[in-house]
């Protein structure tokens, strides 16, 4: 429970976090670590806890049991915006963006975290007032640019295709200047084209914005594709962490993971 | 130079001073019409402002506009008025700072309902809200010194066109000028998704909060137009139906729409002068156009774009 | 028995699935196989009426039955177990079993078919007055199957059976679920992400990719095609 | 002491009247989850129905028979209006945000209201006697025979309402489908006949209320709904919306102490109380004290 037991140089470290709902377990004592500009994967089958995992990580849920540490500072219990604001974004599982702001509102609002200005000179709009908003309408610009949204950007965002949907979802993240960023199943109801696509566009954002990503993903083929280490959950609970070649042959995963049935 | 916004501000301003000075060739019955347009479109605005750009549904904005109205006619009429006259001021001129001290009651008032309450969601908040406006009323009715439940009168009418006309422009100004930021943005955020704009380090509780004190703030400024155009105020004047006929309008309106709302509360205003001519059957015309209007329109009767663009000015 | 001709399904401005088509013989069993979000389980609901396709057919039985609501289908025999066990957790277990049965007013036929699923599942048999939201999820598993079959369909739609459970659970439930389609014939559209244990129970399958059907052969046969077992079977090693 | 006691029948009285009313609200978010605020005027309604079936039809009163005929006449006219107002208002909104029927139902209740003031006229009328009346003193306790009569009625329906929750096919369904939807009409159920056969139910026992209520307080206007459709609302919250016996300690807890603080030199704030307790709830425990908590899913 003290900070000393996060290790220095880490950019997240889970220390025996472990969550009950009611009588449920549904993480139990989990420990793990993330360096930065990792890129990292966090696996399982249906229902092993990846996404409490991720709550945990994101404020949504405070863990029974453990604590998590950010830049070696306690994060453990602190609401969702908090953790947002010390430097954790996310996307999530079943797309949850601001459906009728447009599309260039919903990256806009995100770099909220870096306005100097309050609320109150909203009022005055004085001169520096507004060459802040002038700035910061050309970031978005610029960001939208860099992935292909500024077409769209006048949209309301629930008119998008599902794909663009999906990489609006990373953009409107990426506005908050995360140094991690957590994706969840990014790669859900994707074909392998677009799969090939969403593994290029997550290297580009790692070495661009030359951040941390924690991935949870049910696509094997992506998650061993461009993971750098994969830890393995069953039942609330690690039972693997590796490389992905080292994952590939862990006989617990094969087992679990893949299914006992594998015969031939 | 200042932003455009503002100059539009100025532009009206001076118009609403300008039709102000010839008010006196406008027939008595119609003036009051119209002024009560103006006062109906400051309590539409703000409470557009929590329901239709926070998605924070209250049914109590006529608990807001009752403290204004008694804070603002206790300063004029009550006990400040021995005050005022110590001043040695004409009381007209100190009538703006009476209506400011009016919407700061109210903005405190809110404050103190909505901390506490904005943890609530959706029916539950909107039952909430209800229920506070019925305490205040209650409250209201029980100070005698107020004139309890048979209320406040001799309140003087300072309430000129430029008043009230300038008022609704300064609320429209706000509203606008709030949410038409990067952090006003927060505001439309909270409406759309309260957990991804969470995720996104939005801090929903305090963007509720603004939003509530500010739509009591202006609420209790237009309680004190009303106090002192009507001259008589009572508790009873401030109940659920009235809160009920703010809401229509931003419903009306198309939630969270400047415009559609502004006409909403015109519209409205005329319209229930109207069926003033229906006597008893002008209630079961509105509540029946209010069911109707929720079955076929729900989104509101004004909204044509979907998406709102960006402005720096 | 079961035909979808055409199948589009969209929600809002997402289009979860395009002009999908695929039969099921009556006595068969057939698996829908796919990643998470290819849209095996919204085809389910489209079939079971919960959500209405923006266009193509459902025929059950040689009757057009698109747009029929899910209580209705259930009437004619069709039964959908859906995903996420949703079992009624402030309900009995047999609460939840006579619900199953809830359109058949013999109250004698209630009885043996409450008796043959007791059998079918044992474990439920020891739980009858317990609250089922107070099961294991295995059990709840079990529950939402033997619910299902209360109701005796001629066809049964079974999405994710083995959804969080335990692989010696999943492996008695797969053996139920066989079992049933030889003693009493009974049709099954099956939806699993255990597409290896799936399909060996199965006759014939389909793949579904993003909303579209990209492949379709003999159960045996998809298990040995190599796109297959590198995709869904977590081949490769 | 015997003032205590007498304050306590009083209160239990009302309470029972609130818990009628409250079981209502408490069905309905249970089957559709929201608040139907119409449910006040249906209980006014039944108030009404009683007073004409009396004064107009000529369905002779003072006596047990005719006291029982009018209140199943009342509670059959409010399930029939209740049944209605969800076919006509409630149900076309199907699936729409919650907001849009709750604004919806705040218009059908308006509607109703002003509905009454037309066709009742605004004034108050004097409520006739349904049953005989007597006072019994024990001591220098008074309990009149219609505190009494309030009392049995009301543990009677509650009883019944028990029953067909817990142990009939329809009451069951009734519980599936407050569980979950989707999963109720998998098994075959037809939740909108669930529904309306839940509205009916609500709205009958908010007809009874409105008999019992006019019966100890016989001066009945339109908007007599609108206080103790407020306080039993307040009542389902603090039971624990959605749970039916927390409905009925919430109506008799409210009563007790609405009863109790107008006792005492309060009393002028009485009405604000259930509104101080509702908002004391929903801070402290808003998952009411027998319900239970729900939480949004990511």
């Amino acid at each position: 429970m003290n900070s000393t037991s996060a290790q220095p140089g880490r950019l997240l470290h889970l220390d025996n976090v472990t969550i009950r709902f009611g009588g449920l377990t549904a993480v139990s004592s989990v420990s793990a670590s993330l360096g930065e500009n990792e890129l990292t994967g966090l696996i399982g089958p249906n229902g092993a806890g990846k996404t409490t995992v991720f709550n945990m990580i994101t404020g949504v849920y405070a863990p029974t049991e453990g604590a998590i540490h950010f830049e070696n500072r306690p994060v453990t219990g602190l609401k969702p915006f908090a953790i947002t604001e010390r430097g954790i974004a996310r996307t999530f599982q079943n797309i949850r963006l601001f459906p009728s702001l447009s599309v260039f509102d919903n990256v806009r609002v995100a770099f909220h975290l870096h306005v100097t200005q309050s609320t109150a000179h909203s009022l005055t709009r004085g001169r520096k007032f507004r060459a802040e908003e002038r700035d910061i309408i050309d970031q978005t610009r610029a960001l939208l640019d860099i992935f292909q949204l500024a077409r769209v950007q006048d949209e309301p965002a629930k008119s998008l295709p599902y794909g663009d949907q999906r990489r609006l979802e990373i953009v409107r993240a990426l506005a908050t200047r995360p140094k991690l960023l957590l994706l969840d199943e990014p790669a859900a109801g994707m074909n392998p084209a677009e799969k090939v696509e969403l593994m290029k566009l997550i290297r580009f954002i790692r070495e661009k914005f030359r951040l941390s990503i924690l991935l949870v993903e049910h696509d094997m083929k992506v998650v061993m594709g461009i993971c750098e280490r994969i830890h393995v959950l069953e039942y609330g609970r690690k039972i693997a962490e590796g490389t992905p070649a080292e994952i590939r042959q862990h006989p617990a995963v094969v087992a679990a993971y893949l299914g006992k049935e594998v015969n031939h | 130079m200042l932003p455009r916004s503002q100059i539009v501000l100025l532009i009206s301003l001076a118009t609403a001073g300008i039709i102000s000075a010839f008010s006196s060739r406008i027939d008595d019955y119609i003036l009051d019409v119209v002024l009560g347009i103006g006062i109906n479109i400051i309590l539409a605005v703000s409470l557009n402002l929590i329901n239709g750009f926070t998605g924070q549904f209250s049914l109590g904005h006529a608990g807001f506009m009752a403290v204004g109205a008694y804070a603002a006619g206790t300063l004029t009429t009550g006990p400040g008025k021995a005050w005022i006259a110590a001043a040695g001021v004409s009381p007209a001129v100190l009538f703006p700072f009476v209506l400011f001290a009016g919407g700061l009651a109210a903005a405190f008032v809110g404050l103190a309902v909505g901390a506490p309450s904005l943890r609530l969601k959706g029916d539950y908040l909107a039952i909430v809200t209800l229920g506070f406006g019925e305490i205040i009323k209650v409250i209201l009715q029980n100070i005698e010194s107020l004139g309890g439940s048979r209320g406040m009168v001799g309140i003087p009418s300072y309430t000129t066109f430029f008043w009230s006309f300038g008022a609704a422009a300064i609320t429209i100004y706000a509203a606008w000028a709030l949410v038409n930021s990067t952090l006003g943005r927060g505001f439309l955020a909270v409406a759309d998704d309260e957990i991804a704009a969470e995720a996104m380090g939005l801090n929903t509780t305090r963007y509720k909060i603004i939003a509530f004190v500010t739509g009591a703030f202006f609420a209790g400024i237009a309680g004190g137009l009303y106090a002192h155009l009507k001259g008589y105020i009572s508790p009873a004047g401030f109940d659920f139906n009235k809160s009920i006929e703010i809401v229509v309008m931003v419903i009306l309106g198309g939630m969270g729409r400047h415009v559609g709302v502004v006409i909403a509360a015109v519209l409205l205003t005329v319209l229930s002068e109207k069926l003033r001519d229906f006597g008893d059957k002008r209630m079961i015309v509105y509540s029946a156009l209010l069911i109707l209007l929720m079955l076929t329109r729900p989104q509101g009767l004004f909204t044509w774009k979907s998406a709102r663009k960006a402005s720096p000015g | 028995m079961l035909e979808i001709r055409n199948l589009t399904v969209a929600y809002g401005a997402i289009t979860a699935l395009h002009g999908i088509s695929l039969t099921v013989n009556a006595g068969e069993i057939v698996t829908l196989i796919g990643g998470n979000g290819a849209g095996k389980s919204t085809t389910l609901r489209a079939i079971s009426g919960l959500i209405r396709p923006r266009s193509g057919q459902v025929l059950y039985r040689g009757m057009d039955v698109t747009g029929v609501p899910a209580h209705e289908l259930v009437a004619r025999g069709l039964s959908h177990c859906p995903e996420g066990r949703l079992v009624f957790a402030n309900l009995t277990v047999d609460e939840n079993l006579r619900l199953g049965a809830y359109l058949q007013h013999n109250r004698k036929r209630v009885a043996e078919e409450l008796d043959f699923v007791l059998t079918l599942f044992p474990r439920l048999k020891e739980r009858t007055s317990q609250l089922a939201g107070t099961l294991s999820g295995g059990e709840q598993q079990m529950l939402a199957i033997a619910r299902a079959l209360m109701s005796q369909p001629q066809c049964l739609l079974l999405d994710e059976p083995s959804l969080g459970i335990a692989p010696l659970l999943v492996k008695s439930i797969f053996e139920q679920i066989v079992a049933l389609n030889r003693t009493r014939g009974l049709t099954i559209l099956l939806v699993e992400q255990n597409a290896n244990l799936a399909l060996e129970i199965s006759h014939r399958g389909y793949v579904l990719e993003t909303g579209r059907i990209i492949l379709t052969d003999d159960a045996a046969a998809l298990r040995i095609n190599p796109d297959v077992q590198e995709a869904y079977l977590g081949g490769g090693e | 002491m015997t003032e205590f006691l007498q304050q306590l029948i009083n209160g239990i009285s009302l309470g029972a009247i609130y818990a009628l009313i409250a079981l209502g609200y408490t069905m309905v978010y249970g089957v559709l989850r929201f608040i139907n605020f119409a449910h006040s005027d249906v209980f006014m309604l039944g108030a009404f129905v009683g007073y004409y079936a009396v004064r107009k039809w000529g369905i002779p009163a003072g006596g047990v028979a005719g006291g029982l005929l009018v209140l199943c006449l009342a509670m059959s006219i409010c399930a029939i209006v209740g049944i209605l107002i969800e076919r006509l208002a409630y149900r076309p909104l199907r699936g729409r945000p919650t907001l849009s029927v709750l604004i919806t139902a705040i218009g059908v209740s308006l509607l109703l209201q002003n509905l009454g003031q037309f066709v009742f006229g605004a004034n108050p009328k004097a409520f006739p006697r349904l049953f005989p009346e007597a006072n019994f003193h024990v001591g220098q306790l008074s309990i009149t025979s219609n505190q009494l009569l309030v009392i049995a009625v009301s543990l009677l329906l509650l009883a019944a309402l028990h029953f067909i929750v817990h142990r009939t096919k329809t009451g069951t369904a009734m519980r599936a489908l407050s569980f979950n939807a989707t999963a109720s009409s998998l098994v075959g159920i037809n939740n909108d006949r669930i529904i309306s056969f839940t509205f009916g139910l609500g709205s009958a026992l908010a007809g009874a209320g409105g008999i019992l209520y006019a019966m100890n307080y016989p001066s009945i206007d339109p908007l007599m709904g609108t206080m103790p459709g407020l306080k039993a609302f307040v009542a389902a919250v603090l039971g624990g919306v959605g749970s039916l016996p927390g409905a009925a300690l919430g109506g008799l807890l409210i009563g007790l102490i609405e009863t109790f603080v107008a006792g005492t030199g309060w009393s002028t704030y009485r009405d604000a109380v259930a509104f101080a307790i509702l908002i004391l709830i929903l801070l402290l425990r808003p998952a009411g004290l027998l319900g239970k908590s729900r939480s949004d899913k990511v």
